[in-house]
């Protein structure tokens, strides 16, 4: 550090570290929270060779099904819902409070804002789900 | 030494110190202003007043009725010229305010809402929650960033005026971050440092409220006015001294005593009533309310904690709702700080020390005697509030004054005369060397600074508590003249320039001392009772002797000079005070 | 359980060339002490030559703010006692620089609360003899966010505040919302020109924390993201209607 | 940072925030069943014929371009903040946003293209 001079004072500048994330609980969780983005973009690409295996023709689709049936790939996937869970429980607990403050323009309770969406998210899953299994 | 000069250099950065700037710059953009204040602006002692700041709003009141509740209030010691000029001019400032986005508690159909407050007979208190003094000083504070004109030397500590042929020409301070000594000339100098309430025990007053600007116009030869005259303040949580706004009692608490007896009844201050009724009760002056717990003690009627006796001030029957949005920092504090919800408990609280009627001496354009000197605020004593302030009069003062300084000061500029600028810094350097031989380089001081903080706190709670008598008065003014010879004699260890909070420690020492001498002699002096000044050894008031202002003069040894100034009196006759009836 | 606690405290002083090390104080452990009451003990009775900012001891004023055993708190309204057995690790503010000992530098935050001009903007001449009418539910829209005492634990909880020192930083743009939301003000446009840019309000990445620490519960997190929404709003606006077109 | 130079940020925010939306909704399903419960066989997957059904369905072609093409910005966003904050690249700015975005518009790209031939 550079010399104290009269009248100059150095003032002492911490440096973050390089592994600031790994420094308090908060920020991992922080850190654990935007890292749900590389599954994400993992899972549409996943999807779109989906897309691709089926727009080619059974056998590619049965390949492809084949692959995802690996114990490897099983894994990515747990982890993966796993992290879409946590994207999407702090997106609902963020993001509906501040439209919502934002179009009644006054502090509401915070189950106000974010009930509505679990709920929401409840039905559009199971309406999916249905289709996907082929009921609908 | 570093030299820099201005124009108009104001000490504070307060309400009054800011609502000057923004008036000097709103008036003349080419005149240079700068600040110096020893906290941020924003931390200033203001942000912590909560109740509010009275002027005439509605209808069916008038300017007349605050004046006199403001003059019978004071006892007869407020200058009648200088209230009515308050009075009237205060609805306007805080209309300004409210210009200048203060987030004044409304009524449904959006007109500025007004609440009753203590010794006012009609509802005329404006408030922003129980934060009005937060939203106030950073309104002020914000609004005067828009000035390009207004230079700020922050967590800069004024040590001393520089006076040159009897007129004030400057500064020495101390820039705390670098310990850099500078001397800041200005052609005028508003002093807007606030109150004094360190100098005693136990004060709702901030650690800054030391009483500096007081001692640096008292040592550069201007007079202090009306010293004796110290507000207690009636609701006060036991451990702390932190204040309970006396808006909880507008907004219909109760006092209540260990029986829950509501005995303001035996003081003279009214019949209780189960709504809150003005000028009554629990709405009665700040002087009596104080007095009346006091008695209380005396005949035992009071609990017993481990800071001493304490009645209740109760505010359950008020319910949730109302607490939350009038007082929701009332409620804040009691959890914080006596885990405590006045919700479903009663608070405990006692009286303490708030506020001082007295400062520099000045007259209705906020001049001192001293040439390019002038004062606002609670530092200064114009004086409108006599013998006992009314709750909510002073921020409207420091608006008042604070701006009425500002103009004084440009007018002072605009007619003024060149210094003679060696002798300045020749008294700048002077300074310089007495910070570095009396603190900065001394090894060899034995006296502590708490130590000697402590003892006079308590002499000047034994002498200048709520009631007092000429025995315990000369034992408390012997011993602030033996503390201020031991105070020559101080231990430092810090001897760094960088942040040296010892020092400035040490400093507000010196100018406490010399404060609470003012205070000790003026009461000393004044054998009478009136307003907040109660001598046991004489308990009338006497308008023959002392309808008059006391004012005291420092002298180089021993102890100041006192002399009286008769009150201005225009359109109200001294009276009887009547609450209740 | 133990009459007293140790303060393990932050000590730093420039002209000893020094790097900043930790020093142990012994303090008594009083049920109703704060943080900062142990602070003072030790500057009154242990060390005298210990710096630290403070002032109301009330919550109010905002200059008592300190990394206590990591986190961000205001000294004078937090209890020792929660803090029982200890030891407690009293630290200066995170991501400011250090003058001394807990004295950090706040120079830069007071230049970023000016840049967002927070002050009732007019553009008209507007001068009424009375107050502006503003009803309750106006006063409500942004009065939580008028509650900033400036004590910047939230810039101390955000790490965008360490990593980008440009950042303007959770107060300063909760106190920009808080103009813009004033039904008095008429800044929007400027005060966009100047938040809605990279290091304003689009720095934030959500950590959230400054809403965490905040003594006040301004949630300056909040305001911000509700000012992404509005930037957002306005840029689509422009975008369709470019400036001065229409 | 003078005055007067709006970022164009709002767009990209705007992306991430419908993405983000759209991923919080839907996406765990999705992972549910394709990734876990049909290879597994805890569930019996469709045929092929029935999920080509299934995804030639117009409304399921728009729901899936609306899907994807907003979580593949959302991803982008948020990776690009992740990397420059969380790996500390915020000096690779430029880059990281090219990259980002660049990909997410490369997926939008096929996913365009899928849709209209599967
Ligand atoms: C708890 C509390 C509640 C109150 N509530 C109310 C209320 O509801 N209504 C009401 O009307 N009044 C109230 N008051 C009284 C009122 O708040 C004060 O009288 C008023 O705010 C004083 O303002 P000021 O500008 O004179 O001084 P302050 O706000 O105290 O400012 C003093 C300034 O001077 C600076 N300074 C001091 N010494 C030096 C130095 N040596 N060098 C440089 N700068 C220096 C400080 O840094 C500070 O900026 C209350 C007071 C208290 C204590
Ligand atoms: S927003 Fe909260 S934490 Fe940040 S400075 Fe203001 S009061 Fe402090
Ligand atoms: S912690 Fe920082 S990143 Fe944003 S939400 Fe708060 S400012
Ligand atoms: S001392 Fe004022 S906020 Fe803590």
């Amino acid at each position: 550090m550079p010399q104290y001079t009269q009248f100059q004072p150095k003032e002492y500048r911490p440096k973050m570290s390089a592994y600031w994330y790994l420094d308090h609980w908060r920020y991992l969780r922080y850190a654990l929270r935007e890292s749900s983005s590389f599954f994400v973009a993992y899972f549409c690409v996943i999807t779109l060779v989906q897309l691709a295996a089926l727009g080619t023709d059974a056998t590619r689709y049965a390949h492809f099904q084949a692959f995802m049936a690996s114990p490897v790939m099983i894994v990515i996937n747990a982890i993966a819902l796993a992290f879409f869970l946590l994207h999407a429980i702090t997106w609902f607990n963020l993001v509906p409070r501040v439209v919502m403050r934002q179009m009644l323009a006054r502090p509401t309770p915070d189950i106000i804002s974010s009930a509505p969406n679990y709920f929401a998210w409840f039905g559009a899953t199971v309406i999916l789900a249905l289709f996907i299994m082929g009921v609908l | 030494m570093e030299t820099s000069s201005h124009d108009i250099l104001i000490i504070g950065g307060g309400g009054a110190g800011l609502r000057a700037a923004i008036e000097i710059a709103e008036q003349d953009p080419r005149i240079d202003v700068a600040m110096v204040s020893k906290v941020y602006p924003m931390r200033s002692h203001t942000v912590s007043a909560e109740g509010g700041a009275a002027g005439v709003a509605g209808k069916d009141d008038t300017i007349d009725e605050h004046c006199y509740d403001t003059i019978s209030g004071s006892d007869w010691l407020g200058d009648q010229d200088a209230i009515e000029f308050f009075c009237n001019e205060i609805p306007k400032e805080l209309l300004r305010l409210e210009h200048w986005g203060c987030p004044w508690s409304r009524e449904p159909d959006g007109r500025i809402a007004v609440r009753p407050f203590g010794g006012m007979k009609k509802m005329r208190t404006w408030f922003a929650a129980d934060k009005t003094g937060f939203h106030l000083l950073h309104t002020l504070f914000q609004t005067s960033l828009k000035f390009s004109t207004i230079v700020r030397y922050d967590e800069t500590f004024a040590t001393r005026l520089l006076v040159e042929d009897g007129a004030v020409r400057g500064v020495v301070a101390i820039e705390l971050r670098t310990g850099k000594i500078r001397a800041i000339q200005a052609k005028a100098v508003i002093i807007a440092t606030g109150g004094c309430g360190r100098v005693f025990p136990f004060t709702t007053n901030a650690n800054i409220c030391t009483g500096d600007g007081m001692a640096l116009a008292y040592r550069a030869g201007a007079p202090l006015k009306d010293m004796e005259m110290v507000q207690y303040h009636p609701t006060g949580l036991p451990f702390t001294g932190i204040l309970i706004t006396e808006a909880a009692r507008a907004e219909g608490g109760w006092l209540l005593n260990k029986d829950g007896y509501r005995f303001l009844q035996d003081y003279d201050l009214g019949k209780p009533t189960p709504t809150p009724v003005l000028r009554s009760m629990e709405l009665g002056p700040r002087d009596r309310v104080s007095q009346a717990i006091f008695g209380e003690f005396e005949k035992g009627r009071a609990f017993h904690g481990p800071y001493g006796d304490y009645v209740h001030l109760d505010l359950r029957h008020l319910g949730e709702h109302k607490i939350e949005t009038r007082l929701p920092m009332v409620r804040e504090l009691c959890l914080k700080y006596e885990n405590i919800d006045p919700v479903r408990e009663p608070i405990p609280i006692r009286p303490v020390q708030h506020y001082m009627m007295g400062g520099v001496h000045t007259d209705i354009d906020a001049k001192t005697p001293l040439a390019g000197l002038f004062a606002a605020g609670e530092a200064a004593c114009v004086s409108i509030n006599g013998a006992n302030r009314l709750g909510s009069n002073s921020l409207g003062e420091i608006l008042v004054f604070g701006a009425r300084a500002g103009r004084s000061a440009i007018e002072a500029v605009r007619n003024g005369s060149a210094a003679n600028e060696n002798a300045i810094l020749a008294q700048a350097r002077d300074e310089e060397r007495r910070i570095e031989e009396r603190f900065l380089r001394r090894t060899d001081g034995t006296e502590k600074i708490t130590k000697l903080r402590e003892e006079m706190q308590r002499a000047m709670e034994k002498g200048c508590g709520i009631y007092r008598e000429r025995e315990s008065l000369v034992e408390s003014a012997n011993k602030i003249g033996e503390l201020r010879e031991r105070a020559g004699n101080l231990a430092i260890d810090d001897h760094s320039r960088t942040f040296n909070t010892q020092l400035t420690a040490a400093l507000e020492l010196g100018y406490m001392l010399d404060v609470a001498e003012a205070i000790v002699h003026s009461a000393l002096d004044r054998e009478e009772s009136r307003g907040a000044h109660q001598r046991r050894d004489f308990a009338k008031r006497n308008d023959q002797k002392y309808l008059a202002h006391s004012v005291a003069h420092r002298s180089a040894e021993g102890p100041p000079r006192i002399e009286y100034l008769p009150v201005v009196i225009t359109r109200w006759p001294p009276g009887e005070r009547v609450y209740g009836r | 359980m133990s009459d007293t606690i140790i303060l393990e405290v932050a000590r730093f002083n420039p002209e000893d060339g020094g790097e900043p090390s930790y020093q142990s104080y012994e303090v008594p452990l009083r049920p109703d002490w704060m943080v900062l009451d142990g602070l003072n003990h030790i500057k009154d009775q242990l060390d005298g030559s210990l710096a630290f900012r403070w002032s109301c001891r009330m919550g109010i004023c905002g200059s008592c703010g300190m990394m206590v055993n990591g986190m961000p708190t205001l000294t004078c309204e937090t209890l020792l006692m929660n803090y029982a057995p200890g030891p407690i690790r009293i630290a200066p503010l995170d991501h400011f620089p250090v003058v001394k000992d807990l004295v950090v530098d706040l120079d830069d935050f007071l230049a970023k609360l000016q840049k967002v001009r927070p002050w009732v903007v007019r553009k008209d001449d507007f001068k009424p003899a009375r107050e502006f009418m503003q009803s309750p539910a106006q006063l409500e829209a942004f009065h939580q966010f008028s509650l900033c005492i400036n004590c910047t634990l939230c810039y101390a909880a955000c790490p965008v505040s360490g990593l980008d020192p440009n950042f303007i930083g959770p107060a300063a743009i909760a106190l920009a919302h808080r103009y813009n939301l004033d039904s008095r003000d008429q800044g929007i446009e400027d005060r966009l020109d100047i938040v809605s840019q990279h290091e304003g309000i689009w720095d934030c990445t959500v950590v959230g924390e400054c809403s965490v620490v905040c003594p006040k519960h301004v949630d300056p997190s909040l305001a911000i993201q509700q000012f992404k929404l509005t930037a957002t709003k306005e840029w689509f606006k422009s975008f369709l209607l470019p400036r001065g077109k229409h | 940072m003078s005055a007067g130079k709006r970022s164009n940020e709002p767009v990209v925010w705007f992306l991430f925030g419908a993405g983000g939306f759209l991923a919080a909704y839907f996406l765990p399903v999705h992972v549910l069943f394709y990734g876990l419960l049909f290879p597994t066989g805890l569930v019996h997957a469709p045929g092929y014929q029935e999920t080509l059904a299934l995804v030639r369905h117009p409304l399921a072609r728009i729901y899936l371009f609306a899907l994807l093409t907003f979580c593949f910005f959302h991803a982008a966003h948020r990776m690009r903040l992740t990397l420059s904050d969380v790996l500390n690249l915020r000096h690779l700015n430029t880059v990281l946003a090219f990259v980002c975005y660049g990909g997410a518009l490369v997926g939008t790209a096929f996913t365009v293209w899928l849709l209209l031939t599967v």
